[in-house]
């Protein structure tokens, strides 16, 4: 208990004293940030190996795996931020806001207290907004939707909670065991897992992570959008539906429709950005499908693969952004028509971000696969339930995966190889800013060769009982699945290629060994991709921002607001005629049964 | 039947403030409004009776109480009044003011505030 | 010609007086409740209105704000204190009906309901100067634009300011 | 319980005192009117669990005026003079804008005295008598700049208020016609002994309406987004922090709780209008690019979320109820001082004018921060708490789509906050604002009071109990408990 | 001095209106005529200035003599002019006839002027509108008789002036 | 009985008259008209009160009748200032 | 007999009240029904507070007071009368179409 305590409220105090840091004062927050970050870490890893249960905390093995994740991540980010960070503006209130997520993060997956959580909860969003503004002030736009779209989600989850409290009885979260039968059962499981389809990133509760990816520094995006905030929802995802609730067929059905859309749906997104940290930020979001889609599956594979994804992808994903944040530390920009032939210059990040993008795209033996496996198998595994559906999920996870490879080869191509605009030397970022990248790369390769022995065997498979690798599936077939995937990928990757080369008459440039090279970039590789007849269509309204549920709410409600606005017309006449309509109105109701 | 004669003078003044965009006639709509309100209320003391609420001589004080009716009414029909006057004041004095500011009487014209 | 005709300001100086007094009437003579101090108040409020409508702002506030400032103001603010002070010396709190409890004197006279009807003479100076000001307000006082900053031009309901 | 005329009587003796020494002494106004307000918060923080009954002149109820201090209006006293103090504050420098500082003080505290003697009293005569008191000081405050806008809003809010004054006095007129007696006490058990007849029902909807327009609920609502942006900045934030709680909501809750007592079809109307106005109040608000309006706005929407609360008629949903209507004095008038600090440096409160100004006016920037938090409910802020309870209510009391309304308005509330807060404080700072300079610290402190208020008080008067069943220290406890006692309160008076 | 006037009147109203009646027993309660000198000294402090101008106007006794001379004769007239208006009105064709008209007094005093102008509007046929500085006053006439301003004055307020001369000038 | 009857009749004749400056007051035609009518009726309600004092034997209306000739004096008085069109200081 | 005095006045008054009101309703323009209102309401209240004060005693407060208000409405009718004649010019109303002359509208140019 009492470590729990510390370890909440020593970053959260620390946060609020850096706050409180005179604006002139330099190192004071960093070294606080580091010495705080680094005993929170410690402290999560003494946790490890307990079990707690009380009125308002919980540690049991779902939760302590998640902290003590998000110990090593604030860490190695506290560490990435020395370098990167350095020179800007606002730097304390920059660690204050760290040191708060860290502990609100913690404080949010140890709660066993649903308002407790609640709190929490709402902190991290808060802090999350006060981090992105600190990206200056073209971010504030990104803040405000960001914030919105968590914050809204925080309020849906409070009615969720309130649900949750009436049929359960009980604020705390090891007491209930509600199943989902009833319409207020269901509203009560959807509403918290909107709040943790908002703070993962499913869609369509998605858009603000790209955004924020392109808009916030990178040290914030990957920290918050691309991993503790994957960690905390998916955890909230996977704690409501595995302890809290019982679930029924629909829920499921709901999951998955909604981890389906969001693996295809991004990943279609991820492929014609420009922007390097925009294209991971929808790779960020497509990932969240797999694991919203290994939960729903129902079943302990399912379930636990999606669990081990949500790791791996905090793990690889954070990689990748903090190479793109090198990348852009170096050369100024992230657009992927200006980048290209880093790998020369900056070995380090390059070897790190293939590892980390081969991981992602679940390519053998990285962690990626294995999680990917599993989430397949549980696909499977509901086929053999019966499910009739199986295949298409099957097919969106496949075909998503594909494309997630296909996507990172052309990324790998546009930034470090190919050939840059300019072309001037580069050097590589320091050493506090890689050592995170190589330790995270290295933590790729671990989770994948050791995948059993280590991370499965310590962390997931406690926490999802009844989890049996032999009999009920056909790990053949997966495997073949999976193989196809990358061939898949590999294919599409070529074909647009060709396409490329065939339709677009770029300058040969004579001489150079690879003609694939020149000047390829991101736009014109799958402009035959958003050239197509079906798919164009859909693109133009995502530029449009027709699938953004953020911009769609805001026409409707223009809408409306406009009408609304129209009736204040300011005329006196108008509003008397609306008192007195009220007091009619009123009698009405109140005269009705008396007379 | 006198109430129902208030009730429409009362209706005839809030008609007036509904629909007139005159705003010297939305005055006059309230002052109807008032007149209606206050004549409403004197016929209810009119028909209340009881033992004058206004301390007589030749009553002691808790024979007073116990047969009296609650004194306010009375009181409060004198108040409606003078509220009604010092309301008018007001509201006459700002019409003097909007038709310096945006000369004219139309209350449509004075819409700034809006939205 | 400012204010209104000769008519109506002479009708207007024959009956601000006797309104004055019927204010001053209402309120010792409500008795049990405040609002006796309030009809009060608003009436002698009204006097003050009505010379306002009469004569123009600016002979009215002129007018009035000789005797109104030094003398109404000070003397209903010291009736105030005066009222505090004995209630809190007769009975150590405020308010109490100590007049009647010491001196219960015939019924139904002006000081039978004790302080009452002091209160109320407070509640009529208090309402009266009040409606009046917010008059002065909504009626009389100018706001110019002057630089950045506003700057009320008005003549002062005690002349100066 | 001597205390309980001062409330009145302070207020009053200031603005007696006012106006006949600051002749003298320049600073006068601006020293007592602060002393005042001090005192009354001193004073209302006295009573904070205690009750009693005053009657005037010695008389006892039904017969005498009778002044009613109980846990409803302790709440309600409290709110009032904690914001009248910080506006106060705030309006030594602020008002210098304004020449006329005396006038404005010796209305300000009329209208205080006003709003103290509608929460005190204990018949429906003297009720209206302060209200209308308040209400006309609250008209010239509103007109106090006498510029177009204010003129418009004001003579607006001056009709609308005067139909307002007239439902209201009719229905005393029917009630009385029907009881024969104005006594709230009385009435009350008048009612529960003969029943409701249809000349009462009349009379109750009239007062729905009048002190619905005093509330500004939906569709009573009109007057308010012209009015209150156009009063001076403390007086907004005395507007929307506690005018429209103590002559709407008070009136209304006390008038149909303790005195006619709800049932499920009162109970109806009032979930209705609180959601009517909670959902369109946000509405507009998300489109005003006017800052002050917007606020103002949001006020109805706040004042149906505590409606709505209250509405309910659980104790939990009445708790959250209260509890939002402290919280929202607390931040609104905090940001009706922000608007107010923020057009006094730039002389502007157009949002798109404005823009990235948090460098320049920190604290300014950093309350608001705190004070749009708290109204969009983000924890750990104290609006968070409120609109928690309020909504967890609803689902406890079986009214789930009323809980998606209030989640529904709460998302919108986040977003125009949001949207004020990238326009006037984030984004880029232009040109025009290089030379802005923070407002003088008299301005700055009652914001960083009301700021810390917002803090400290979702936690100090933060409720969690054991299994949820919320216990709360003694201010907001009584308060429910005089609402859920309803009217028993009759039987409380007339007995004492 | 015109305080003093103010004093006495405002005392005297004063007294009648706390008038307690029962003749015999005792009609003023003593604290009613204290409170009415208070009453009156306020009112007399704060309009005395402002009442009458020529306050030793007040004391001639003989004003008032021709006043009770003038009130009859008033109400005649006034009595005339009702029954004139319920004539007109009833009457099916309403027999009117109407206009403005000048008129011009020799009355110098204010009072005087306002009491003649009252004077006009309630007694048969006539309503005061406006009045000029020096001296003329537009009539509204019901029934116009004469346009020309001397005879008019003549048929419309010769009958007051004389008596008016005297009572306030 | 037959005093009864009396005062009830007065009483109907005084509300007609209200009436009348009611149908006058709605019908116009210019807003002087209703100003007018206005004006009267606050006089004949005077009349009203003082009818109503005589019937109850209560002071008070007579109270409540010379408060309502002075409401109706001053607010006929502001809005023929509002009708003159001009301002305070002019 | 005082009462039955009394009650004659207010009969009278009553009457021409009513008769004053009919001429606001009949007549033709602002003026015209000014003129007969004013004269027959004035005269009809102040007839029918003359009538309380004689009912109940002159002597009686209540008397004295409905003296008081009648000296008040004869002063105070008439003027508002002219007050009100004056702003209706001023405001813009015309005579009547079948006036026979309006000499204020011609001077009033040169005030
Ligand atoms: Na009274
Ligand atoms: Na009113």
């Amino acid at each position: 208990m009492n470590l729990i305590i510390y370890s909440i409220s020593l970053s959260i105090i620390a946060g609020i004293m850096c706050l409180f840091i005179p604006k002139r004062t330099r190192g004071v927050a960093e070294t606080l940030g580091v010495i705080v970050s680094l005993v929170t870490f410690i402290m999560t890893i003494m946790m490890f190996g307990r079990e707690f249960v009380s009125k308002w905390f919980l540690i049991d093995n779902l939760s302590r795996f998640v902290v003590m994740g998000i110990g090593m991540f604030g860490f190695l980010i506290v560490l990435y931020s020395l370098k990167y960070m350095q020179g800007r503006d606002r730097i304390n209130e920059y660690y204050a806001y760290l040191l708060i997520t860290i502990g609100a993060s913690i404080g949010a997956v140890l709660s066993n207290h649903l308002i407790l959580l609640l709190v929490f909860w709402g902190v991290l969003g808060l802090t999350l907004y006060m981090l992105v503004g600190i990206g200056g002030s073209d971010a504030s736009s990104t803040a405000k939707k960001t914030f919105i779209i968590i914050g809204g989600s925080d309020v849906i989850m409070i009615l969720g909670v309130a649900v949750t409290w009436v049929l359960g009885k009980t604020f705390i979260m090891s007491g209930i065991e509600v199943s989902v039968n009833s319409g207020m059962s269901m509203l009560a499981f959807i509403c918290l897992a909107v709040a943790a389809f908002a703070k993962a990133g499913a869609m369509p509760l998605h858009s603000w992570i790209p955004d924020c990816a392109e808009k916030a520094p990178v040290s914030v995006t990957a920290f918050l959008p691309a991993s503790l905030d994957k960690l905390v929802g998916i955890y909230f995802l996977g704690r409501i539906s595995m302890k809290m609730f019982v679930l029924n067929k629909a829920m499921g059905q709901m999951l998955l429709i909604i981890g389906a859309i969001t693996i295809v749906a991004a990943v279609m997104m991820a492929l014609i950005q420009h922007d390097f940290k925009r294209l991971l930020g929808y790779h960020a979001v497509s990932q969240v499908g797999y694991m919203v889609l290994g939960i729903g599956t129902c079943s302990p594979i399912g379930i636990a693969g999606g669990l081990f994804h949500m790791l791996n992808n905090t793990i690889y994903k954070c990689c990748l952004f903090l190479g793109s944040g090198a990348v852009e530390k170096r050369t100024k920009t992230s657009d992927l028509d200006k980048l290209g032939g880093l790998a020369r210059f900056m070995p380090v990040t390059f070897v790190t971000f293939v590892i980390a993008a081969l991981s992602i795209s679940g390519v053998p033996p990285f962690n990626g696969f294995v999680s990917k496996w599993m989430i397949y198998q549980g696909i499977v595994d509901l086929g053999r339930k019966g499910d009739k559906l199986w295949l298409v999920w099957m097919v969106a996870a496949m075909f998503g995966s594909a494309l997630t490879l296909a996507s990172f080869m052309k990324l790998i191509h546009a930034v470090f190889l190919g050939q840059r605009e300019g072309g001037e030397k580069v050097k590589e970022v320091s050493s506090l800013m890689w050592i995170p990248m190589v330790v995270l790369a290295g933590l790729c390769m671990i989770f994948g060769v050791l995948a059993f022995t280590v991370p499965l065997e310590k962390f997931i498979l406690p926490a999802v009982p009844g989890v049996s690798f032999t009999g009920l599936f056909s790990p053949s077939l997966v495997t073949l699945m999976i193989i196809l995937g990358v061939i898949l990928g590999l294919i599409i990757y070529m074909l647009s290629n060709f396409k490329n080369i065939r339709e677009d008459s770029l300058p040969y440039i004579g001489g150079e060994e690879l003609p694939v090279e020149t000047r390829v970039t991101g736009v014109d590789f799958y402009r035959s991709i958003k050239d197509s007849k079906i798919l164009g269509g859909i693109y133009r309204a995502a530029d449009k921002k027709s699938f953004d549920i953020y911009d769609v709410a805001k026409r409707v409600l223009n809408y409306f607001i406009g009408m609304l606005k129209y009736l204040h017309s300011g005329l006196l006449s108008n509003y008397v005629i609306w008192v007195v309509a009220g007091i009619l109105v009123l009698l009405i109701v109140l005269m009705k049964g008396s007379i | 039947m006198i109430y129902i004669l208030c009730l429409i003078f009362f209706m005839v003044g809030l008609y007036g403030v509904l629909v007139k965009k005159n705003i010297i006639k939305i005055v006059l709509g309230l002052i109807i409004m008032e007149y209606a309100v206050n004549l409403f209320l004197i016929m209810l003391g009119y028909r209340e009776g009881g033992v004058a609420p206004i301390i007589s001589e030749g009553d002691s004080i808790t024979e007073f109480i116990k047969h009296s009716v609650d004194p306010l009414p009375q009181a409060l029909v004198l108040t409606s009044i003078v509220i009604g006057l010092g309301v008018i004041a007001l509201m006459v004095a700002i019409c003097i003011r909007l038709y310096e500011k945006y000369g004219t009487f139309d209350i449509t014209e004075m819409r700034r505030l809006k939205g | 010609m400012v204010g209104m005709t000769l008519i109506v300001k002479t009708v207007a100086r024959w009956v601000k007086s006797f309104i004055f007094l019927y204010g001053i009437y209402i309120t010792l003579y409500g008795h049990l409740t405040p609002g006796g101090g309030f009809a009060g108040g608003v009436i002698v409020a009204c006097s003050f209105i009505l010379l306002i409508l009469a004569f123009g702002k600016e002979k009215a506030l002129k007018r009035i704000s000789k005797a109104l400032a030094s003398e109404l103001d000070s003397i209903g603010a010291l009736m105030f204190l005066i009222i505090a002070l004995l209630g809190i010396f007769a009975g150590g709190t405020f308010f109490i009906n100590f007049i009647q409890k010491n001196a219960p004197g015939q019924d139904f006279h002006l000081l039978s309901a004790g302080t009452i009807i002091l209160s109320n003479i407070a509640i009529a100076v208090k309402v009266g100067s009040s409606l009046f000001m917010v008059f002065v307000i909504l009626a009389v006082l100018r706001v110019v634009k002057k630089g950045d900053k506003l700057e009320m031009i008005q003549t002062n309901m005690r002349g100066e300011e | 319980m001597n205390m309980i005329p001062l409330f009145v009587a302070v207020p009053l003796a200031g603005a007696f005192i006012i106006p006949m020494l600051s002749r003298k002494f320049k600073w006068f106004p601006d020293v007592l009117g602060n002393l005042v307000t001090l005192a009354l918060v001193i004073m209302s923080f006295a009573v904070i669990g205690k009750s009693g009954v005053y009657s005037m002149g010695a008389w006892k109820a039904p017969i005498g005026i009778v002044m009613v201090l109980d846990g409803l209006s302790v709440l309600l006293l409290v709110s009032i003079n904690v914001i009248a103090f910080a506006s106060t504050l705030y309006s030594i420098k602020y008002m210098e804008q304004y020449t006329s500082k005396l006038r404005y003080y010796s209305l300000f505290l009329l209208m205080l005295a006003g709003m103290n003697g509608v929460v005190l009293s204990g018949d429906m005569f003297n009720l209206f008598v302060f209200l209308e008191i308040a209400s006309v000081a609250s008209y010239a405050l509103v007109g106090f700049g006498c510029e177009h806008e204010e003129l418009e809003a004001s003579f607006k809010y001056l009709v609308l208020g005067t139909v307002a004054s007239t439902f209201i006095l009719l229905g005393i007129g029917m009630t009385y016609g029907s009881i024969g007696s104005l006594n709230m006490a009385q009435i009350s058990e008048q009612i529960s002994q003969n029943g409701m007849n249809n000349a009462l029902l009349f009379a109750i909807a009239l007062f729905i309406m009048g002190f619905g327009l005093k509330a500004a609920l939906v569709p009573f609502h009109a007057w308010l987004p012209d009015a209150h942006p156009s009063a001076p900045a403390p007086i907004s934030s005395m507007l929307s922090g506690v005018l429209i709680k103590a002559l709407g909501i008070y009136t209304l809750v006390r008038f149909l709780f303790n005195v006619v007592g709800v049932d499920e079809r009162l109970l109806m109307i009032l979930m209705v209008l609180g959601a009517l106005s909670m959902v369109i109040g946000v509405m507009l608000a998300f489109g005003q690019w006017d800052f002050k309006r917007l606020l103002a706005y949001h006020s109805i929407s706040q004042v149906g979320y505590i409606i709505l609360g209250i509405g309910l008629g659980t104790p939990l949903g009445i708790l959250g109820g209260l509890f939002h209507l402290i919280n929202h004095s607390a931040f609104k008038s905090l940001l009706f001082l922000n608007a107010g600090a923020v057009e006094y440096s730039t002389g502007t409160r157009d949002l798109q004018e404005l823009g990235g100004i948090r460098e320049k006016m920190p604290v300014t920037a950093n309350t608001s921060l705190v004070a749009s938090m708290s109204i969009a409910g983000i924890p750990p802020f104290n609006g968070f708490w409120s609109k928690l309870i309020i909504i967890i209510a609803c689902v406890q009391a079986g009214r789930p789509v009323f809980a998606a309304l209030a989640v529904f308005a709460s998302i919108l509330t986040l977003a125009s906050f949001l949207k004020v807060q990238k326009y006037v404080f984030f984004e880029k700072l232009k040109e025009k604002w290089n030379d802005l300079r923070e407002v003088p610290a008299l301005m700055s402190l009652p914001m960083v009071l009301l700021a810390l208020l917002c803090i400290v008080m979702g936690v100090l008067l933060l409720p969690i109990g054991n299994t949820g069943v919320l216990e709360n220290i003694n201010i907001l406890e009584p308060a429910v408990k005089v609402i859920m006692d309803g009217t028993d309160y009759a039987s409380k008076i007339l007995g004492m | 001095m015109r305080k003093l006037v103010m004093f006495i009147v405002s005392f005297i109203t004063w007294m009648l209106l706390v008038f307690r009646g029962k003749a015999g027993t005792c009609c003023f309660n003593l604290q009613d005529v204290i409170a009415g000198l208070f009453a009156a000294m306020l009112t007399a402090l704060i309009f005395g200035e402002t009442f009458t101008k020529n306050p030793h106007k007040f004391f001639d006794l003989r004003r008032y003599l021709w006043f009770l001379v003038y009130l009859p004769m008033f109400l005649y007239w006034c009595l005339l002019a009702n029954l004139d208006v319920v004539y007109r009105v009833f009457h099916p064709k309403m027999p009117i006839n109407p206009g403005i008209v000048k008129v011009k007094t020799t009355l110098k005093s204010k009072s005087g002027i306002t009491a003649l102008c009252n004077s006009i509007t309630l007694t048969p046929g006539t309503l005061c509108v406006d009045l000029t500085d020096d001296g003329y006053i537009y009539i509204h006439w019901i029934n116009v008789e004469s346009q020309n301003v001397e005879e008019a004055s003549r048929m419309i307020i010769q009958k007051f002036e004389k008596i008016l001369t005297r009572i306030f000038e | 009985m037959s005093a009864d009857i009396i005062y009830q009749v007065f009483f109907g004749v005084l509300l007609a008259c209200c009436s009348i400056c009611m149908y006058r007051i709605s019908s116009g035609p210019t807003v002087p008209d209703r100003t007018v009518a206005i004006d009267i009726m606050g006089v004949v309600m005077v009349g009203f009160c003082a009818i109503l004092s005589i019937v109850t034997g209560k002071d008070y209306y007579i109270n409540i009748a010379i408060a309502w000739a002075l409401l109706s004096f001053i607010g006929t008085l502001a809005l023929a200032k509002f009708l003159e069109g001009k301002g305070f200081d002019e | 007999m005082n009462e039955i005095i009394g009650l004659i006045f207010i009969a009278v008054g009553v009457f021409f009240d009513l008769a004053g009101c009919i001429g606001l309703a009949r007549l033709p323009d602002i003026y015209n029904r000014l003129q007969a209102a004013t004269k027959s309401v004035t005269l009809g209240t102040c007839l029918i507070l003359a009538g309380c004060a004689v009912f109940k005693g002159i002597l009686s407060p209540m008397g004295i007071k409905a003296l008081i208000c009648g000296v008040f409405i004869l002063l105070t009718s008439p003027t508002a009368a002219h007050a009100l004649a004056r702003g209706a010019h001023l405001f813009g109303v015309k005579l009547w179409d079948k006036s026979v002359c309006d000499m204020y509208e011609q001077d009033k140019k040169n005030f």
